[in-house]
């Protein structure tokens, strides 16, 4: 069967590679396919290595960077140190109540929180976020009870939160279907005078999905106020990225015409520098910008998966040393900006969250099981309103008498 | 009053609906300049602008995607897909999204979208131009489907359907294009989801609905020449059914054929057939038969006379279900 | 003989099929390392390497897409839909390609595609992952649709799928993944259109398929312990449908009862109730009655059990029939 | 409604810049948003311009190309040049066959000679073709039969050539979905052993489609041996190329990591060089190629297709200018390479194949009725032999007695 493809390489092999590659070069182990092909289009040889904004190192150092300056007081720093510190709490009681039963699955976004509230500190009022099923933290950042999105994991509903006034729209569960949403909707902010852009979350697997690319032909062709958050969060399940992809995902961007970036993804100063900015191109009438957020799923896809069978301890191990909320502690320590009473006061409000969060959640009453029939349209229709009156006389037959099981 | 034809119908439709509220969007491929490939559109791009009348890239995905986001915005997207058989490629927006919206929401995002899908053979056209898909559509919940038979309809049922809270999808007869009746615009339009007598007989029920009424029709008037009554039910409705026309008719005559051009192996004569035996047992003298297309592919042109239903075919059943 | 789950005998029989044929490919996602979420392709990958056992791009239409131009070069792909409600991304390509090239080539081009879809609620799951579109493929000419319900069957009819020359949809019950059974690889396997008599009995006829085979025979238990005898029919095939045993048995027991989880509203109870009824005309004591999901969209998980066919609705429905 | 987009330029505007740019830049209308774009990303300034291959000039001047050189005898080039012709004329009769009601609909490749010819000469025996619908001339490349192809557009059947003999496929009318396909089978040509290439068809329009974008992926990833090939005639049926893309379509390559380069596709030399290359490189496991074939189609979309209502008859005129057949015919006379002689024999082949073509199609015979029973299955079902057989008991009824009628 060989043909013309290098031969597998075994897991110890390539996981030793990657860890050389990621030695020598911190943002992935990509090289560039393009760069070195023999057939020599126009504009086909970049010398250029991707490059990651970064504005704090993973040791909490501030760094400049040419584009993306960004200002912040102690204050809004310890914001978002705060809103790191809580998405987090929020996901390990989340995680731990699927484990007693409590949820039916939960997607962790464990090493994603500076990618999703960097993003999501980035948004205004009028702007409206299209996540995908893990944007916990953006859904934080609009102001979503966490109890919403702990109810769909129970299997309560589909998601509590009303996606327009929150401006955050449900959960997308069918990969990469809300990124034409987002499109749709921002050639709506187009056509009605709207202030504000959408913002559409996906992960890297999602990039391969054809939803997705015709999303970025449409926002390109229609000059749609959006901005493509692509967090490539190293794995599709249990694929990774290169099963998705030749070259660095925000390069994408560039053969539909409009710019991509690529972001350290756990560097929440440099995902917010960055969404702003791209958001406000959006905003004032430049178009679609994709973002890659180059970040890393701690743990598992959700709690169904076990990522022991495809992928390595050790390369978990070194993306610890790039931790989001680490990060930004150490800086906020280190430059003096917090305290540790800062940090108390945050545990504690994350313990006390933790136990609303799970005295809610083991109190959740089920919904009411005729409440299936509603909302299959604005109005029940006659054949639907029977099949609910035969279930509603059928159920009241088992209260009356004994069930044949 | 005018004599239209039901395309002409259709644009004088789509144009009073846009007229009426300015949130009504048309999409789809070729419809701006060239006001779409059977000319539904014409003229409407230029009266109401491009950001209106939106010739849209070569994605149907995309299409119906991006109507997803207006509708949530607001917007009352009417899409035209290009030809029955080019609707797959939005399947999975079309299923997992605009049917699912509603409920998924719980009644907060709005998801007024119309579909409309030139559908059904008889034009002489390469394969995927004349497919009749709309029982994939009538199973899905959350969507409701619809196929106008003639002009006066056309016009009344597209303004209904883009006034509708519900997604909808929005079957045109293509080869019906061309049949011209008399349009009073000020008339009062019957409901949209309502079926509809359109010839009385007493021995033999026959449904039909999009182009098949016609076809049904003829096969009435031939039947009565051979001394057979035959009534006419034109469905108008596909998903939900108006069973109510349905099975008052059929109480009556105690006979039943249903038509339709898509295969018969779980179209919509398949369902006709287990409602009404259901619902009409003790009345029946003879099972519902089912005049279809034949579970193949639709065929090279050549060959469509024979794969579609016509009057003979409906007669035959008719005799066949005299008959039992 | 050794005891295997379902979801174990599927493995094995993919594994027989890999060995018996160089030809067969597996495709899909996650179906590499991680085995399939469900662990159905479990050690394949590591045994038979990353050219024949083929994660791919996280893209359905892409697979299935991909998987024609493998059966054109002559390969048999054996396609994984990681759930149900994931397959609608590559309906285009299923619907106009993999159901039409053998027809469109006039049988030169081989389409020797299996397409596995875990299928059915059940196991409280969120959105998407619960849903039964059998249907949708049954109502495509060109395509066969198939069912498994027992471990047996479900090593048997995967190599039997995968040996066939048409393409088929081959529906896998999730929830029943882990039931166990007795697998006795030297047997002689039934043919693989074949519908089974899978419980005797002379008052009703249940008819079933997949998941809801075992509710099926659980409901005739407990309506043995009422005095009533229901014969229960493992349908096996969906399309085409193997009526010879279906009309012989409700000839003899005068009625029917088709159950399953896919919306009522042209779900299989449709077409089998339609060609029952014709068929059986003045051998039926009552019209054949349908259980099945109700016409929305899958609820969430919390009420899936309220919305599931479970045998106390089997017995309803068994009831109602004799009340007839 | 105004929105944020630009107002609507009316047509004649559109054709009068359309006309200015198209003296300024014969590669197209088309800019370059990504390098004016205020988000400065990593390699988003490309500053060359759209290059485009060419050997030969509208005028028939032959020029060099650095990276694409080409070197064919006289016998060679008046080969090409007949096939030029003769696709033509097969064009030329099946349109007025179809405006004489012998066939449904007819899609004319006039204009796109030069870009099939390169292509499917570029061709070798164990290389397989995916075209769309229009791909006469490369069909004549390989060997089919033109009464084929007009048998599917009469409506007889769906093409009557062997796929796999001819190593053709078949005619895929729905967009796009051919290009999966290619990259399927060239998937399959590295799993067992095979020694060619596949070359898959596709139109501008088709650029936009889900699976068009999902090909670029999984060939990319896969490294298969497949090149694609985009003929951009500037239309997809009414809507123009900026209805597509922000950007020149070859270009798209680069996002997806593998290279994509713009040829003349007036060029039938061009066009051969470039098409060769790309398969060569396909062929000797270097992965895809993307080769945009800059063209115009100077006819309808299809027979049914009214172009008047969407474009100016001046665009027409000026493509005039660049027609490829007179292209390569002007070439070869002024460098000698052919005399009248040789172009009156090529007049008398078209007569002839024309003649032949007319012929056979007013002759041609309608299938056999039940015929559409067969194949559905590899086998028939008892259930659709039960339709066939009471089809065929039907209509043997009707030959017995009067019709209803
Ligand atoms: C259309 C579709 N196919 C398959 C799935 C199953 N699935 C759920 S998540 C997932 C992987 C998504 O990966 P990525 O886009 O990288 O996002 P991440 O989960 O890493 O955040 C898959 C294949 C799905 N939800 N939708
Ligand atoms: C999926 C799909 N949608 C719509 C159509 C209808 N249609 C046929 S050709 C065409 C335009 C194709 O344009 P392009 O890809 O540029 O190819 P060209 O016809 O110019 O060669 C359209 C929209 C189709 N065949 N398939
Ligand atoms: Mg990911
Ligand atoms: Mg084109």
């Amino acid at each position: 069967m060989g043909g013309r493809r290098a031969e597998e390489t075994t897991l110890s092999e390539v996981s030793e590679l990657a860890e050389q590659e990621f030695e020598a070069n911190p943002f992935g182990p990509h090289h560039d396919p393009v760069g070195s092909d023999p057939i020599k289009g126009a504009e086909q040889n970049p010398t250029d290595q991707p490059e990651l904004v970064q504005l704090l190192t993973p040791e909490g150092e501030r760094v400049e960077h040419p584009d993306y300056a960004i200002d912040l007081s102690a204050e809004e720093l310890q914001a978002l140190y705060r809103d790191l510190a809580l998405v987090r709490r929020i996901d390990v009681e989340a995680t731990a109540l699927q484990r007693q039963g409590e949820l039916g699955i939960w997607a962790s976004l464990l090493g994603q929180e500076a990618a999703q509230i960097g993003a999501g500190r980035a948004l205004q009022p009028d702007d409206m976020a299209f996540p995908t099923y893990r944007e916990h933290g953006v859904a934080w950042c609009r102001g979503i009870d966490p109890m919403s999105i702990i109810g769909l994991f129970r299997g309560v509903d589909s998601g509590a939160w009303d996606p327009i006034e929150t401006k955050f729209n449900l959960y997308t569960i069918v990969i990469g279907a809300q990124t034409l949403h987002a499109v749709g909707y921002a050639m709506g902010m187009q056509r009605d005078g709207g202030q504000g852009a959408c913002l559409a979350f996906f992960g890297d697997g999602a990039t391969s999905q054809g939803d997705v690319n015709e999303a970025f032909i449409f926002a390109a062709v229609f000059d749609a106020p959006v901005v493509f958050f692509c967090q490539n969060n190293q794995y599709a399940i249990s694929e990774p990225i290169e099963k998705q992809t030749r070259i660095p995902l925000y390069r994408r961007a560039s053969g539909f015409g409009f710019p991509g970036i690529r972001v350290d993804g756990n560097d929440v100063l440099a995902v917010l520098a960055v969404t702003r900015r791209a958001m406000e191109a959006a905003r004032s009438g430049q178009g679609p910008t994709l973002i890659e957020a180059y970040t890393y799923r701690m743990g598992a896809h959700t709690t169904s998966d076990d990522p022991s069978r495809y992928r390595l301890a050790s390369e978990m191990e070194a993306w610890k040393l790039k931790d989001p909320n680490e990060r930004l502690k150490a800086y906020l320590v280190r430059s003096g900006q917090a305290d540790a009473a800062f940090f108390e006061a945050i545990e504690a409000e994350s313990d006390e969250l933790a136990a609303r969060i799970r005295k809610a959640t083991v109190e959740m009453p089920d919904p009411e099981p005729a409440s299936m029939f509603d909302n299959t349209y604005a109005e029940i229709t006659p054949e639907l309103a029977e099949q609910r009156d035969t279930f509603l006389a059928y159920q009241a037959g088992f209260s009356d008498e004994a069930s044949h099981a | 009053m005018n004599t239209v034809t039901l395309g002409k119908a259709l644009n004088m439709g789509l144009r009073k609906a846009m007229e009426d509220d300015p949130k009504v969007l048309l999409m789809g491929e070729d419809i701006g300049k060239l006001g779409g490939v059977f000319r539904i559109t014409d003229g409407l791009q230029k009266d109401f602008g491009e950001d209106r009348v939106i010739d849209t890239p070569l994605a149907e995905s995309g299409i119906l995607g991006t109507a997803v986001g207006l509708a949530m915005r607001g917007f009352r997207p009417v899409v035209e897909i290009q030809f029955d058989g080019f609707v797959y490629p939005a399947y999975d927006q079309i299923v997992c999204q605009v049917a699912k919206l509603h409920a998924r929401s719980r009644g907060r995002l709005p998801m007024s979208i119309v579909i409309r899908i030139p559908f059904g053979g008889g034009i002489g056209a390469v394969e995927h131009h004349s497919e009749s898909p709309e029982a994939y559509f009538a199973h899905t919940a959350g969507l409701k489907v619809v196929a106008c038979s003639n002009p006066v309809d056309a016009y009344w049922m597209i303004q209904q359907a883009i006034a509708h809270p519900d997604p909808i999808v929005f079957f045109e007869p293509k080869r019906r294009y061309w049949e011209k009746a008399e349009l009073d615009p000020d008339a009062t339009p019957e409901p949209l989801f309502a079926s509809r007598l359109v010839r009385e007989g007493s021995q033999v029920t026959v449904l039909a609905y999009g182009p098949m009424v016609k076809t049904a029709l003829q096969a009435a008037s031939a039947a009565e020449e051979e001394g057979i009554s035959v009534e006419v039910l034109d469905l108008r409705t596909v998903s939900p059914l108006d069973m109510g026309p349905v099975l008052d008719s059929v109480r009556r005559t105690g006979r039943c054929v249903v038509v339709h051009e898509a295969p018969s192996n779980l179209g919509l004569g398949a369902e006709l057939s287990a409602r009404i035996t259901e619902a009409c047992f003790y009345d029946l003298e003879a099972p519902v038969l089912r005049v279809g297309g034949y579970d193949t592919p639709y065929p090279p042109s050549k060959l469509e006379e024979d794969y579609l239903p016509d009057l003979d075919r409906v007669l035959e059943a008719v005799d066949r279900s005299l008959a039992f």
